[in-house]
Parts: structure tokens; sequence; C-alpha cells
């Protein structure tokens, strides 16, 4: 007991298990998580569209990547987020990681769509086709099908959110398993059916012009990231906690500030 | 100007990307703000027809 | 008789009388398969090509009908306390209702296949590893299937949930089980496909009873 | 010592918690009514107890430890009867009765289920498919598990619900006689009176809001 005082890390963890304390917390980041993540989109987008040389064999068709990839490593980032707390709800029960892994599962399905399209968009001019069962396209969509499950589950247990929220985490944590051997075997396949991999990216060499608007992309699409489950998780803690003192105490503080 | 919109003659492709993807953000950034304002708004209501009793 | 083969005989019994379980997912496969050279124009040629594929999406397809019964009907009547209020372990009692669902409905699919293999045209060399691919395959049908029925359990129509759960989740099998049957028709060894098959069989056959039993006792709550 | 102590335990539905609190200690030779209005939870408490549900706040000991850990030996030891009765509709009434007590672990002859459906008054039902049995059978069917099983805590949620004044009166004199073999019992029943006279302790759940 007197050792889990002492250690920082400890306190922490229960104090962000703590929806109320979670939710003061996230709230000081939320502003800052926003503009921070406009401000990159705006840098990010401008170094790619505008100054980013030209790729010398896709020419500008190339510049989707600056969409396209970002979105495609959040679409697995978020999944492996949601895995993470998924463990967490199932053996601690911590109400925080379930609003944590239900927070991420929308803004997650939307990168995951994101880089399907986009994906297609970019291949049309290149492969002259708008699909191409390559192993990741095939994999990104199946991607999509485990967070609709997930966010399918949850919905179809509305009546009783906490049970909700574990059984999606189950199934978030079973998926996490699959998508790896998916992964791996839809590679498989694909080495087998096609004979050669059918590559985005092709031979081209990626300058470091090239690949900073990405590396700016990527953080912008992290913050945001950031931002929409943080704001999402504490809209479901308020909603669920909703016959709790705390959440009565802050619908009232905001109720006071909006009031002009 | 018109050479950048025109993006090699990719315009479509390229443009129809950012476009989604920044048209997801800002649908993501709506929902939430109005998804708030109806919980919020619920909690309220929830808070006076206890305080009634 | 200890409680695992209790309930594997109850399931068993209980499947024999039911019936439906046991036929209708076979005649939905010749069903199905009667529309396929309809719908293609009799090509002979066509229909063995796709053959392979055919019968593997099929039997998923009717694995999947049965799928959501191996927990509801336990759980509608109550009779699925019997097996969670014991110290009998969980995950012991899931692989007891898996053995079972896959006697009752994996295995007749199994034996059921030879004669959609003549029907779609399938060379008969690869009859063997045909078999021998959905024998590997369809118990991780009943194993993945356990999760989703454990999940939807509760819910009044969940049959739409789990295939939406399940489906994803069986893509590697579908793969390797199909490409096993593609290679031994083009007349190359199917052992690779197989083994990893083998390997994803043994993985759920290790793992996949602790997530029912953990979806199980979420249900419950 | 008591066997059961239960410190302010409580349940939730969704994120709401049902009851108050509540706490109470049993020892062999007890039994325990628990009461209240509809929709307060009587159920979601005793499948908690039972092992069915976790127990979202308080502690229960069984046998002086907590009961989460304990599991195994608390499943060896109580027995529970809820509002569902686990009889399968296509087996008939001994099937059942063996079937259901083998997949606790428990063997028992032809014979001692052939006695067991006597007493709760299923004879000659013996073959009959428990769908085709009246809700007041069915319930008799699974009652019928009691005379079987010597577990010393028994949990039953509203078992006199269906029954008839036969089947009442029954079903009372077997849980005296298990008091009496200074057995434990914790039971809802809203609509008997008698089983007020026969409990050594009643709980009161009160809405927590």
């Amino acid at each position: 007991m007197h050792k889990q005082r002492t250690n920082a890390i400890v306190t922490l963890y229960h104090k962000l298990g703590s929806p109320p304390s979670f939710y003061r917390i996230s709230g000081y980041f939320l502003k800052w998580l926003l503009l921070l993540s406009i401000g990159l989109l705006i840098w990010g987008l401008y170094e790619g569209l505008v100054l980013a040389p030209a790729d010398y064999q896709q020419g500008d068709s190339f510049r989707i990547i600056y969409v396209h990839v970002p979105a495609a490593w959040m679409s697995m980032f978020v999944y492996g987020i949601m895995g993470l707390c998924g463990i967490i709800a199932i053996i601690w029960r911590m109400k925080v990681a379930e609003a944590v892994m239900m927070a991420s599962a929308p803004i997650g399905a939307w990168f995951t769509v994101i880089a399907l399209v986009t994906g297609s968009l970019w291949g049309k001019p290149m492969w002259g086709t708008w699909w191409e069962w390559d192993a990741r396209m095939t994999s990104e969509l199946i991607l999509l099908f485990l967070y609709i499950g997930i966010m399918a589950t949850y919905s179809a247990f509305s009546e009783d959110s906490r049970k909700a929220a574990r059984m999606a985490a189950l199934i978030a944590v079973v998926g996490i398993f699959n998508v790896v051997i998916i992964h791996f075997s839809v590679k498989w396949w694909s080495s087998i059916h096609q004979g050669t991999t059918v590559s985005l990216m092709g031979e081209s060499h990626i300058t470091w012009d090239m690949l900073r608007p990405l590396l700016i992309m990527a953080f912008a699409t992290k913050f945001y990231y950031g931002y929409s489950m943080l704001k999402r998780a504490r809209i479901y803690l308020l909603e669920t906690e909703s016959h709790k003192r705390w959440v009565q105490d802050t619908v009232n503080e905001s109720n006071n500030g909006d009031k002009s | 100007m018109n050479e950048f919109f025109n993006m090699g003659g990719y315009a479509f492709y390229v443009w129809s990307s950012i476009g989604l993807f920044l048209g997801a953000m800002v649908i993501d950034f709506i929902g939430l703000s109005m998804k708030e304002k109806t919980v919020k708004r619920n909690i309220k209501s929830w808070m006076r027809r206890k305080l009634n009793k | 008789m200890n409680p695992f083969l209790a309930l594997v005989k109850r399931d068993l019994t209980l499947g024999l009388r039911r019936k439906s379980q046991i036929y209708q997912p076979l005649v939905f496969q010749l069903l199905v398969v009667t529309m396929f050279p309809l719908g293609l124009g009799s090509g002979a040629k066509t229909l063995a090509l796709i053959a392979p594929a055919v019968i593997w999406i099929l039997a998923l397809l009717a694995s999947l009908l049965t799928l959501d019964q191996i927990f509801k009907n336990d759980y509608d009547d109550g009779s699925v306390e019997s097996y969670v209020l014991t110290s009998y372990p969980l995950p012991l009692s899931v692989m007891a209702k898996v053995l079972a669902h896959w006697l009752l409905t994996g295995l007749p699919l199994v034996l059921f296949s030879p004669i959609i293999a003549v029907l779609l045209h399938l060379p008969s060399s690869s009859y063997g590893v045909l078999m021998l691919s959905l024998l590997i395959g369809t118990p991780i049908f009943s194993f993945m299937g356990s999760i989703g029925s454990a999940l939807t359990m509760s819910l009044k129509h969940g049959g739409l949930l789990l295939t939406i759960l399940v489906m994803p989740l069986l893509t590697p099998v579908l793969i390797f089980g199909a490409s096993a049957v593609v290679e031994s028709s083009l007349g190359n060894s199917a052992t690779q496909p197989l083994l990893l098959l083998s390997g994803l069989l043994v993985l759920s056959f290790t793992l996949v009873p602790f997530a029912s039993a953990a979806a199980i006792k979420i249900n419950l709550e | 010592m008591p066997l059961i102590k239960a410190t302010d335990i409580a349940c939730q539905r969704g994120h709401h918690l049902l009851f108050e609190p509540v706490s109470f200690e049993l020892s062999l030779g007890q039994s325990l009514l628990i009461s209240g209005p509809n929709g307060i939870g009587k159920t979601t408490l005793l499948e908690s107890i039972a092992g069915l549900r976790t127990i979202q706040q308080g502690v229960i000991h069984f046998n002086d430890i907590e009961l989460s850990k304990n599991k195994d030996n608390w499943f060896d030891q109580s027995f529970f009867i809820g509002h569902r009765t686990g009889n399968k509709k296509e087996l008939n009434c001994l099937e059942n009765l063996r079937s259901f007590l083998q997949i606790q672990g428990i063997q028992i002859s032809e014979q001692q289920a052939e006695d067991a459906l006597q007493a709760v008054g299923l004879a000659g039902y013996e073959y009959q498919f428990a769908g085709s049995l009246s809700a007041g059978q069915k319930k008799r069917l699974a009652l019928a598990r009691l005379t079987l099983i010597d577990f010393p805590v028994w949990i039953l949620d509203e078992p006199f619900v269906n029954l008839d004044v036969e089947g009442c009166d029954w079903l009372l004199g077997i849980l005296k006689q298990h008091m009496d073999n200074n057995g434990l019992l914790i039971i809802t029943a809203h609509d008997n009176r008698e089983i007020q006279e026969l409990v050594s302790h009643k709980l009161l759940l009160e809405s927590s809001l």
C-alpha cells in the first residue's frame, strides 16, 4: 500500500483509471491536440502538395501517398490501441479503458475507409483498375470488417453499455490475434496467386523532400486521433455515468460557461 | 496556379483523395460536437426530472 | 461418466432428435450448387475451375447456418448454468460443445463433399485432398463459431451479427483450404496449405475455448 | 464463524446501482429470504451470489476466503436453481435429470432418478419429453434435482412460482428437511407466506435512487 503511494506511474494509472480525473485531465489536452493537428495538417498538405517534387515515374498522382499512407498507418495503430484497451477492460474491468476503446472505433473505421478509398483512387491511374486484390488492400478491407463487427457488437447490447463494451473488447482482442494471421495468410495467398506483388510505391526513390511531408501528416493524423478519441471518450463517460455526482457538477459548470 | 490544381493530369484522383480525407475529419469533428450537445442536454433534462420529484 | 463426455453425449442426443441441424445445411449446399451451373450457363470447364472455391465457400456458409445454435438453446432454456456453475473448467465444456457441434454438422459436410464435388466437375484426383482439407478446416469453423455463438447467445436475432463477426476471422481458413484443393486439382502438392491449415486448427484448439468461456461469462452478466 | 459473509454487496444494471448495498452473515442451518419490489434486482443478486455474474461492488467471503478466489470450492458446495429451469425439451424427464447432474459431475443411477421423479409427483412421466410438460411440471422436474444432491448451500430463485398447493407443501417439506440437516438456504419467494416463518434471516432490498 505504501509502496503504491510513492510510485508515480501507479498513481498516474489510478488517476487516469478514475472517470472524473480522466475527464478533468483530458480536458487540458483537447484544445492543444486539435490546434496541433490542424496546424500540422495545413503544413503537411502544403509541403506535400506544393513543395514536394513530383515522382519521376508516377508524376503528381503519387501525392495521394500523403493521405493514403498516414490513414493506413492510423487504421492499424488505432486497432492496436483498441486491442490493448480491450485486454485491460476484460482483465481489470477499467471503465476508462472501455471508454478509450469504444471511442477509438469510429475514428479508426474512418481511417480505414480513407485508406481503402484513397488506395483505390491511387490504384486507378497506376494499375488501371480501381481495385486489386493485393495483400495490403485485402487485409485493410478485412480490418474494416473487424471495426464494423466491434461497433455492431456494441450497439447490439446497447441496453447494458457495460456488458456491451466488454463484449466488444473481447472481439477486439480476438481480432488482434486474427489480424496478424489474416495478414500473413493473405500475403501467402497473393504470393502464390499473382507471382509478383504489386506495390504502389514501386521502385521509386523517396527523397527527404518527399518523406518529410509524410511524417508531418503522420503526426497530424495521430494528434487528430488523440483529439477525437479523447473527446469521444469524455462523452462516453458523461453518458454512461450520467447518474453520478461528478457528471452533474461538470454539466452544471459548463452550463454556466455557455449561458452568455 | 492552374498547374497546381491540374496535378499533372491526375487532378480527379488527387483532389478527391484529399477531399475525402478532410471531409472525413470534418464529419467526425461535427458529429462529435453534436453528440456532446445531445448528451449534455439529456443529462440536464434528467437532472430537472430528479429536481421536480 | 465425466462431465465432458456427459455434455457431448447430451448434445449428440439432442442433435439426433432435432435432425434439422444435420440435414438442412446439406440441403442448402445442394440447392446452391444447383444454382451455379444454371447461373453460369453450363460450361463444364468454368465449373471445374471454380469448384474448389465454391465447395469451400459453401462449406463455410452451411456451417454459419448452424453456428448460432451452439450456445443459444442452452442460454434460452437455462441449461448453460449446468456447466457454468460447476468446478469443471468452462473451457473444457466449451470444447465438448464444439466437438458435439462438429460431429453433428462438420463431419456430415466432409462426408457429403464428394457429392458436391461430382456436381461441380472437380477432377476426381483431388477428392482426397478436398476431404482432408475439410476434415481439418471444419473444426475451425466450429471453434471460431463458438466465440460468435457465445457472444450472441442472449440476442434474439443474433444470426446476422454472428456472421459479421465470424466471417472475417475465417478468411485464413478459406484461403488455405481452397488453395489446397486448387493446388491438387492442378496436379501440384497440397502439403503446404494443408500444414498451414493444421497450424490454424492447433491454434484455435488451444486458444478459442478460453475466448468462448470469457464470452459466456460476460454474456451472463 | 459464518460460512457465508457478504459485505456491502450491490449489483449494477448497466452503469447504475440497482439497490442499496446489503450485508449479511449466514452459518450452516440458517436461511435467508431476499425480498423487495419488482425490478429491484433480487434475481440479479441471487445470480451474483451463485456465481453466474460477478459482484460489482462489495465482497462475499465463503469459508473466510473471498468468493472470487474460491470459486471451485464454492461451486462444489452450492447448488442454484434459477427462473430458467435448465430442462431440455427434446430430452425425457429421466434423461433431463441425469444429464444435468452428470454435466455437473454428479453420478446418479436410473433408480435414483426414478425415485426423485416419484418424490416430485412425476411418476409415470419418466419417458415424456420435457417439452410436453406443463409449466408446473417443468418446475417440479427442476426441483427434483434437490433430492439427488448433497450440497450444503442451496440458492433458489422463486422456486414456488408455477407450483400448485401440493407442490408448495412438498417443497416446504424438503426445505425444512434441508435446514434440519444443517443446510444453508438463500431464497427469493414473493408469493409464499409460509416460507416467511421457515427462514431465520430476512433481507429487504431498497432502491438506491
